[in-house]
């Protein structure tokens, strides 16, 4: 799952710093690149029988350890808070998934105050959740409820065009904020992308 | 013009200033991992320990003033970025103690959140650590939100407070009381006048008009609060001082500590003359500059401008201020 | 870009600079009359008096270094111009005693017909005063007539040692000879990457492209050896460090003084990287860096470039350095 | 006779800046301008019964105080040179002119190598004083001696134009120092036609 979305973030790195330059300094890509490069190490290590609690925490870890700037601590509250969210005994449900995806969007808020409609990557976390959270009250499958987790970050993300950013670096640009997505809402979306990708089977 | 300055390749800056660093001041200072910075040699452990955090590129801060009678530890993250979660919480580690630790943090977001993050995982593992958060920043205006103000080089002086605290064997409550003390009694401004160049991608920090100044300028090139023509070294002053001396509600009788910080580019001979014009306006009002400051303590690479800092002091902040200390970049004796 | 600096009526430039420095500094240091800088507590007349005179617009230097165990009394002209030779007759005078007076002169035309003159005075009415020139500057070549050769930062470490003797109570034969030997072993480069304006014309203290650097440029914009394409640090360095060891002569197993000296927009960032870069070459060289200094100690306006200075030290030397002193912008606990 | 030079040289000011600025940093003019004050303001003070030693010796002193740069310590030497020339019991006659005025050119010397030819002050001074000394053995009087001095020292800064400098701020010009008169030899020109005019009785 980290594997695939790693593989789909390397492919978007200069995208990402693209946007970035935009907004921001212009090293997203190369803060996601570092990011997917620590998770992957930390995955290799932990080895196959990990449990996901601990593998997670490893790689929360990792990423904020080699991000830097403002990637590092919000990527890895999110996995660190997804570890949380498994707990010792992980629930390998829908329900279970949803569960722990509100623990780490709960981690990530303990990071920072942005809500969606701030330009930032709560903009493709947030509904992302929700989707994942209504996908499997309904009844949906995880992989199912990640498609849909994924399909709203992408729409989350795009919306960030017509946003002023209330958050990072951004915020300093005021109205000149506004125009294009916001670098990390797009990293978070292609992220989801990468999860619903690997467990959809494609 | 293109960027011209002394370096080699950009992605190892840090670690080559701090490599730098820790020779120059091998006495004094020494690297704990890669980016940490540590005492040579280390603080009785019966006492509460200071540690602070922060992006490089702001030389001698934040670095500059660890040693006796200050900081303990110094975690540094890139160029004008914090350090990671996962540093911190090392350094906390490495610095906990049954006196405890007085964590000092400046308000900028990702110091923020790399110091909450180590935070969380230091109480999980019951460390013994205080956060004291700096945002003496009045460019927003004194009033609002402490989160919307940032940490300016009040940190310095804060350090030097808390850390004469804390040599002097004062426990953990203390040290905190005296840090939020004088925390609460300071306030900060800047001014830019010349941007400077972000030494990793070459380009420049701000930009801003042959004629044009202006207040409140962040120290990462953040906006601030209103450009206007350059004015003369008195008229500045007095604009500054004047919305310090209100935030602090300095008034007759009182007493204060003035430190004028240069930039970088913003010669002593400017920084002198500021000062003086300070100090008058200071006296107009009956406010007595009781101790200061002048020189570079927390840069911006070669912006051209300042910070004046203005902090009420009474008897017992200043007989910490007055205390001994030996480090790097200040030195009391 | 048009002047940008922050001053007032450029003709008061240096009275209100000093101004606001005896003002920042007042546990320090005091005014005697205009223009001279003397200590705030006056050293026991039993001691030998250590007096030097230079223009303004260096600052800290030199006057930054008055104070216990470095200078008594610092003789300051206008902006990058000598003081004339009464008030530094003045001074001289000011400081006469039994145990006599060491004063140290920069070779730079104008602080040196200023010194003869005030010398010739002194001598006249019977003063106990012996000069010292400071000359190290090898971008002339180092074995160029020593009138050739300017004085540097070299005269801030000659300050350290001579006042540690003079403190020590040492008589002047001996500050004397303590003085020229470390004099005879010392040396300095300087290289420039941008200009400054002079701060009273406003103009450009002189003019380099873009991509060009220049070694051996003098601190008020005097010609170098030889503009070159910009290096990195390390090419910088090692270019400078293996003129200047010759220089001294210094090889394997000796100990030597290193300072890298910022000239004002020069950031101690690149400083330390500079810094660790000269001590790689040394160290391969077998060269040992035994004591250090890095930061702003005599600058040029805003120039942005460095000076690095070498001395071979002996036990001697070594523990004058070591001694403690007081000064607002040098302090050894 | 310092007054005559005096109200001369005020009126050069800004010549002598301009020469200044072609080769120098621009201030000759007002150093100048400062030693005159200096100057006429210890006459002043001297009163007229000051005996030429003390008048000399505190007129030298003063423009030293105020002329600063290279002005201050040359021309103040040049002065105090005079009042020791004439000693305590000047001869007022040609011939103790010229023995002044060597002891004023050699109190120059202890202050400077300059030498005629190296683009200085000197180029007028030197030529002046073996003017006066000719001309006092030639048995001329004073003002004769003075107004070959003055002369004397007018061809000499005349011919600085194609020197290239040796000495002070122009010497770090190099080769483009060539091609203006050096303002500090046209100001001692200035200030031997001074002398001359003021003795010469027009
Ligand atoms: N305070 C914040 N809260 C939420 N998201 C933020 C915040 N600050 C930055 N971000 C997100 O991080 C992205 C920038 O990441 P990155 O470029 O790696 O960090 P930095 O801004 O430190 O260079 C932004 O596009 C935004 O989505
Ligand atoms: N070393 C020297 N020897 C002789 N004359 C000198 C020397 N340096 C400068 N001068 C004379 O002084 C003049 C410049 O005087 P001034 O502008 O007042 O001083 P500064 O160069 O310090 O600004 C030059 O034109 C030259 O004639
Ligand atoms: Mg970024
Ligand atoms: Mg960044
Ligand atoms: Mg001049
Ligand atoms: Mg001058």
């Amino acid at each position: 799952m980290i594997r695939r979305a790693a593989s789909d973030i390397r492919a978007a790195v200069d995208e990402l710093s693209r946007l970035d330059s935009a907004t921001g300094d212009g090293d997203h890509g190369s803060a996601m690149l570092r990011s997917m490069d620590a998770a992957e190490k930390a995955l290799a290590e932990a080895g196959e029988s990990a449990s996901p609690k601990d593998v997670l925490f490893q790689a929360g870890w990792a990423v904020m350890s080699a991000a830097g700037g403002a990637t590092g601590p919000l990527l890895g509250s999110l996995l660190m808070g997804l570890s949380e969210g498994f707990g010792d005994n992980p629930r390998l449900d829908a329900a279970g998934t949803a569960a722990a995806f509100e623990a780490a969007l709960a981690s990530v808020r303990k990071q920072t105050k942005a809500q969606p409609g701030d330009k930032t990557m709560m903009d493709a976390l947030v509904p992302a959740v929700t989707a994942i959270r209504e996908a499997a009250d309904a009844g949906a499958g995880i992989p199912a409820a990640l498609k849909q987790a994924a399909e709203a970050a992408a729409k989350g993300a795009e919306a960030t065009v017509t946003m002023q950013a209330r958050f990072g670096r951004a915020k300093n640009l005021g109205e000149r904020s506004i125009g294009s997505v916001d670098a990390g809402a797009r990293s978070m979306a292609l992220l989801l992308a990468g999860f619903a990708a690997a467990l959809g089977g494609k | 013009m293109a960027m011209k300055k002394f370096i080699n390749d950009p992605a190892n800056l840090t670690s080559e200033l701090l490599e730098g660093y820790v020779q120059a001041y091998g006495d004094k200072v020494a690297l704990a991992g890669d980016r940490t910075v540590v005492r040579a040699k280390c603080k009785d452990e019966s006492k509460v320990a200071i540690v602070t955090l922060g992006g490089a590129g702001h030389e001698p801060a934040l670095s500059g003033f660890v040693g006796e009678g200050m900081l303990d530890a110094s975690v540094v993250g890139d160029i004008f970025a914090a350090p990671g979660p996962p540093p911190v919480f090392e350094a906390l580690k490495l610095m906990d103690r049954p006196a405890g630790v007085l964590f000092v943090v400046l308000n900028h977001a990702g110091d923020l959140m790399s110091a909450n993050m180590a935070m969380d995982m230091a109480s999980k593992q019951g460390l013994n650590v205080r956060q004291v958060l700096t945002h003496e920043d009045i460019a927003p205006g004194a009033d609002s939100p402490a989160e919307d103000r940032r940490g300016l080089v009040g940190c310095v002086p804060l350090y030097k407070i808390a850390g004469a605290a804390a040599e002097a064997g004062k426990d953990l409550d203390e040290v905190c009381r005296v840090a939020e003390k004088f925390n609460a009694q300071m306030a900060t401004l800047a001014v830019a006048i010349k941007t400077a160049t972000h030494p990793q991608s070459g380009e420049e920090i701000f930009a801003l008009a042959d004629d044009e100044m202006e207040v409140g300028m962040g120290q990462h090139g953040e906006a601030g609060t209103g450009r206007s023509q350059m004015m003369t070294a008195d008229q500045t002053a007095r604009v500054m001082v004047e919305q310090l001396a209100k935030a602090v509600k300095a008034g007759k009788g009182d007493k204060v500590l003035l430190i004028i910080n240069g930039a970088g580019a913003t010669t002593l001979m400017e920084q002198f003359i500021i000062f003086r014009a300070a100090r008058k306006v200071l006296a107009e009002a009956g406010i007595e500059v009781a101790r200061s400051l002048v020189g570079e303590y927390l840069t911006v690479q070669e912006m051209a401008g300042f910070q004046m800092f203005v902090a009420k002091m009474d008897d017992e902040l200043l007989s910490l201020w007055d205390a001994p200390c030996d480090t790097p970049y200040l030195t009391v004796r």
